[in-house]
């Protein structure tokens, strides 16, 4: 995997030669992969590699991560509906106190999730600021339900979809939307046709970042949707409990979550990720 | 007047001024210098740049209060600014689908006037595929796509090979013609000015400082700038009677004058001898050969001296007189080349 | 009282299919959810749902409605917490929890007793003072009079032995239970003080707990003797 | 806070007059931001105003703050140092490969925080594969030392760096990069003096989204490093911890943590997020 | 030979295939339509674009296997891609810093160049703060401040008003001229070409269709594009003696040639008449008036007939032969205002 041999690929539209690849970037780049991945090798080295397969013919195992799965994904669509006006807002529209707002989409990140459970569950609990109304009104209950899942895993992930947005949108030349304004496209259509596809790789970039960690999410989840299973247990809380009675078991479960999520992210296709 | 307006904008050392007064149907050129204010007129005038103060009125509707989608305008910026993301197709279908054109037949229209730009085949290709003329007239068909009132143009045929711009000067004269909106139009070229334009309005410094008929302004230039543009030396000075004094130097021409008075004659008027000549012509003074290079067909000299002037004469002529830089020679025009106007 | 339980999490649409929500500790997972298959096979019809988490978090949820039958917390204080904020049924002490000492497999330390704690070149890992098993070691070490400084305050009990079990630190304070769920990984030292240090697990059914009497009769089935067994065969000492 | 006021607002080099603003972006915007700042006014409404001078007054409360944001701040550093060069080798340098080792990068964010702790651990815990030979080599032992809760929050946080600048990167306008080329820039020069600058606003996207990430570290941090006072216990851990006891101390330390970092970030100037 | 090469670059609908030998010190000009080649002749050189075939040499040394930053070239875009972080300045004095010159020294030489093309005033300016031509001279300032063996401008001019056009042409001439390193400069002016060039050649479809020095290439076009660059009326026919047989039509020359041959002649060569003139002009065709448009002070008649022809003629002349499209009439040239010579 080392990049050096990569040199020899083609690059399609690409430079003619190639200059030397500069140590001073990728040695630092190699480092840096080496910190991320080689955890995963210690995992790996101590995953019971004989019992693997008996325990992921598991049935609650199929089910967890099939709900990690679609909460995630949920979660994501959720973030991207409303995140992404959002960041726009951000970027693009010139208001008082946005830099106060700005540092506040930050809040998620930085409170500790399970604070940020209880948080949740002050506001939308059954005895919360909205809930309340929202049972009396609607009798909808967020807590302890899937849709609470949805909604935890949203909280503690739009941050990094915003921000990401934003700084797609910040660094995108302007000038295309004055283009598109003056063959008479209204915001939303400039938005719509002409900045979305522009930024298209930063809002891949936060969505990728936002289903990854929706998928990880423990302590907000746990929280404020409990541990059900088949409901609100996701593959994080299996593998807490996991955790509780045999460790193995735990990695194991991490191990199969990590190997989706990666094959799952593998298969992007590069178009995706690649600026039009 | 269709399009009348003052538009103001200030920069930190910039400042733009102008009153445009433009007929439903007239053709209007922007020239001037680099820097003169041009994309800044045509921005202010498409509402990309706040004006400081000012208004434009369209059909007697006031412009300056819409948003830049709201006005009914197209544009060719200089530098293109296709959509880097859709088709050249799409690129030119993109105003039309936002004037709620369906697909289909917004798709109809921008193969239609690819077509007429000469891009057929390149329907499909994206702005990175496109080498920079195709780009600029796919900008073109993308500005006239969406039928505008108000029609600016910024520098539309730059980077158009000879052949392509010919024919594509004739395909938007062609249309010009046909349209009964207003059209800005910035050039460097004197041709296509001549050409599109029925009114050219030069501006230096954010100020206009001459505008007319094309015709008028190419015999009549009031700024070097001008002068250069049409091919003429320009000179500025008083007359009285038939001469105009301009520092030390006497130039006759053939009209009556009194007072501050512009006089210009053409390079190819300037004759050049080796030694004092002995014949009619009445203006003669000596100079000092600047430069000399190659101009089309001829070879132009630059002068110094007591005036400063290019003149045009035929390499045999620059061969017979032996022709060096630096070197000291006579200069003459005829009076009846010249030719004098009030300042 | 305020907000009837909801019946989104324990459905009980007609009288007969009933579902019991047992909000535990957990540290109970392995025996609480074995009990769970005892009850729903005497009780056909009846389901058991467990949230297990740590006993502070499930308290919070109970107190802001979450739909909970039966609370088995591990420590009185959080037991308190739900008691305060509702009513629920005088808590009755099931089980109980020892210390023990913890040392890897290899016991590199060579630790044999509490006192060996103390040598500052013992890496010793304690669980936080406000977590139960924390406040249980203080109160060991006190009656046995020693200071130990540990090199990290867990936050619950297992982190404080996956410690051990990593090899990280040289000994640790942890429940017995857990030293019997390492499985060999970890060898448990007992020691005399752990008697004054003893962590006791409440548990009861909430007012207007929704499952009504099958609440209490899961309750009566870890109060069992066949609850007894189960639990002391996971370490636990019965009350 | 109405973004609709803000269109009073001067615009500095700005459209001439702005287009309404599109509803459809606006509302979901809105809509986004509520959901991620209202759990904050539970926090706030939950909090025990009248103790809560006392409570800050204590000097833990100060430890653990000035701990949390060195470490965050340190940890942003290394994840810049190491996470922009990977960025870059996953967006310019065509390898074999490639798209499996960006989908590894996020391992870090998949994996539960415990379960990642527990990985560091494995590879560098006093037993692990790489700690055992550091310990022998160097005498350098991580766990339980700050070092360690820096190296906890930069695994955790270094995705989010890496994937919001490849998302910056794979965005820009590759054409300025090929004219540094032509005026003899090496690609360490031009990635230095071009690409850098021209994708400032990603990298300060990604690097507070890490900063902030690390900021509200939890697992990793108390499972590979630990909690003791002064050296390991971040405001995250001390807020953990007096959740187990008074829920309310819990949420004055967090409502602590959220001003620091709501203030550091609201004062991040507008330069630093715009293209230039 | 300084350069010398053949460049190959493969795309899908199109394939570029060019040799090209060029001396030290001379200046080559591409000429070409648009989507030719050039711009993609010019990236190839650069090293931007793999090529799929071919070789580069330079001063001897193989080119194509070095990366774009190793070579010794200075390059100006067509959208000239400064900096947009940078200030007029600092883009220019990068080349230089990469070079590994000091900061001061380096800024030194940027001013002294930013000054050579007239914007000393704009040294601190963001390129978004400069205008299309201001951005274009410091674009060109930029590619000389590296001194490359090897300078490729893609349309250098395009964007300058006629005035400073003219001075910075002077400007770039001077400097070209003491230059001994190897130009390739795109442009589609033909008078840049004359001024500038010692070899014009031209491209189409990604081939060589014509090359020489300027003279000889507007005397004896090869393509229709040459042609109506130069301004000629070009055609290919059979020659006979002096006779040339053009479709249906003979057109008489002064020159004698056998076999395939070019004949061409200039639009001023043109005589129109409203009815068969009886006169000495050998050729003498019927045609039907196409098109009228201005063309500087004359007037250009676009003729259909046997032959496709421009003829300009006076305004004056349009006013008394009343001359409007669609019309038919007759056209004349003289036998010795025509050029025959072999295909
Ligand atoms: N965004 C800007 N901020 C500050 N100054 C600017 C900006 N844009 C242009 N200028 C300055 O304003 C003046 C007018 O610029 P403008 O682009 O209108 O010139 P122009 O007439 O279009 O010139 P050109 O023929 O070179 O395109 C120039 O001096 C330019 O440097
Ligand atoms: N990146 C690309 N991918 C595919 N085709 C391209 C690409 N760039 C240019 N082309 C095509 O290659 C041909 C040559 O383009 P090139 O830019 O070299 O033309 P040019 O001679 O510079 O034209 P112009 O005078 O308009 O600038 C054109 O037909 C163009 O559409
Ligand atoms: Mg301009
Ligand atoms: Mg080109």
């Amino acid at each position: 995997m080392g990049p050096r041999r990569g040199l020899t690929g083609r690059r399609p539209a690409g430079r003619a030669a190639s200059g030397r690849l500069p140590w001073v970037l990728v040695l630092p780049a190699v480092l840096g992969l080496v910190f991320l991945v080689l955890p995963l090798a210690g995992l790996l080295i101590r995953a019971p590699w004989p019992t693997l397969l008996a325990r992921l013919a598991e049935p609650h195992v199929l089910e967890a991560l099939r709900l990690s799965l679609v909460c995630a994904t949920v979660a994501t669509a959720v973030c991207l509906l409303l995140g992404v006006p959002l960041a726009w807002l951000l970027a693009r529209v010139d208001f008082p106190g946005r830099r106060l707002v700005r540092a506040l989409v930050t809040v998620p990140l930085v409170l500790p999730p399970v604070v940020g459970g209880v948080a949740l569950l002050l506001v939308l609990g059954r005895r919360g600021l909205v809930g309340q109304w929202l049972e009396a009104t609607f009798g909808i209950t967020l807590p302890f339900t899937t849709a609470g899942v949805i909604i935890a895993e949203a909280f503690v992930a739009m941050p990094f979809l915003v921000i990401s947005v934003e700084g797609a949108l910040r660094g995108a030349d302007q000038r295309f939307e004055e283009a598109a304004a003056t063959l008479g496209a209204s915001r939303w259509t400039i938005f719509r046709r002409v900045t979305l596809p522009l930024i298209m790789p930063g809002v891949v970039a936060g969505a990728v970042l936002c289903w990854a960690r929706a998928l990880g999410e423990f302590g907000a989840t746990i929280t404020f949707a409990g541990n059900f299973p088949g409901t609100t247990r996701t593959m994080p809380l299996a593998v807490y409990l996991a955790l509780e009675t045999e460790p193995e078991a735990a990695i194991v479960l991490s191990l199969v979550l990590l190997a989706v999520s990666v094959i799952v992210l593998a298969s992007l296709r590069d178009r995706w990720v690649s600026a039009p | 007047m269709s399009l009348r307006g003052r538009l103001i904008v200030t920069r930190p050392a910039f400042r733009l001024d102008l009153t445009l007064e433009v007929a439903p149907g007239e053709v209007v050129a922007l020239l001037g210098p680099n820097g003169a204010g041009k994309t800044t007129a045509l921005r202010a005038l498409a509402g990309l740049t706040a004006m400081s103060e000012g208004q434009i009125s369209l059909d007697g509707q006031p412009l300056h209060v819409l948003a830049a989608e709201q006005r009914p305008i197209g544009m060719v910026f200089q530098d293109y600014l296709l959509f880097p993301h859709l088709s050249a197709l799409d690129n030119v279908a993109f105003g039309p689908r936002c004037q709620g054109v369906a697909k289909a037949e917004a798709r109809r229209t921008a193969a239609a006037l690819l077509e007429r730009v000469g891009l057929a085949g390149h329907a499909a290709a994206k702005p990175r595929q496109l080498s920079g003329g195709q780009a600029q007239r796919v900008a073109l068909a993308r500005a006239l796509a969406v039928r505008p009132r108000l029609l600016l143009l910024d520098e539309p045929l730059a980077a158009l090979d000879a052949h392509t711009r010919l024919e594509i000067r004739s395909e938007l004269r062609r249309h010009l013609a046909d349209f009964d909106g207003v059209t800005v139009l910035v050039t460097h070229d004197p041709l296509d000015a001549m050409v599109l334009a029925d009114r050219l309005i030069v501006i230096e410094h954010g100020a206009i400082v001459q505008q007319g008929a094309p015709g008028e302004v190419a015999r009549r230039p009031r700024t070097d700038y001008v002068a250069r543009l049409v091919g003429l030396n320009l000179y500025r000075g008083v007359a009285d009677g038939t001469g105009v004094k301009v520092g030390e130097l006497l130039l006759h021409s053939s009209e009556h004058l009194d007072g501050a008075a512009f006089v210009a004659f053409p390079p190819a008027a300037v004759a050049l001898y080796r030694t004092r000549p002995d014949g009619s012509p009445r203006n003669l003074w000596r100079a000092r050969i600047d430069g000399i290079e190659r101009h089309g067909d001829n070879v132009r000299v630059h002068l110094d001296g007591p005036i400063a002037a290019f003149a045009d004469i035929t390499p045999a002529a620059v061969a017979d007189l032996d022709l060096t830089p630096g070197q000291q020679i006579w200069a003459s025009v005829k009076a009846t080349e010249t030719h004098a106007y009030p300042a | 009282g305020s907000g009837e339980p909801a019946t989104s999490a324990s459905a009980s649409a007609g009288g007969e299919a009933k579902e019991v929500t047992v909000f535990a500790a957990a540290s109970l997972t392995g025996t609480f959810t074995e009990l769970g298959k005892v009850f729903e096979a005497a009780h056909p019809g009846t389901t058991v749902r467990f949230n297990f988490g740590s006993s502070a978090t499930l308290a919070q949820q109970i107190v802001q409605g979450a739909p909970a039958d039966v609370f088995a917390a591990a420590s009185p204080a959080t037991m308190k917490t739900v008691s305060d904020a509702s009513p629920a049924s005088s808590p009755s002490t099931f089980v109980r929890n020892k210390l023990q000492i913890a040392v890897p497999a290899d016991n590199p330390a060579k630790v044999d007793d509490l006192k060996d704690l103390t040598d500052t070149k013992v890496k010793v890992a304690l669980c936080a003072e406000q977590v139960p098993c924390g406040a249980a070691a203080v109160k060991a070490l006190d009656a046995a009079g020693l200071k130990v400084t540990p090199v990290t305050l867990e936050q619950d009990v297992k982190a404080t032995l996956t410690k051990v079990e990593l090899g990280e630190v040289d000994a640790a304070l942890v429940y017995k239970t857990d030293v019997i769920a390492s499985a060999g990984k970890v060898r448990g030292i007992e020691f005399p003080e752990a008697d004054q240090a003893i962590n006791d697990y409440p548990i009861a059914t909430l007012a207007k707990a929704p499952a009504g009497a099958a609440a209490q009769q899961f309750v009566d089935l870890v109060l069992s003797q066949q609850g007894k067994d189960v639990l002391t065969k996971a370490g636990f000492e019965a009350p």
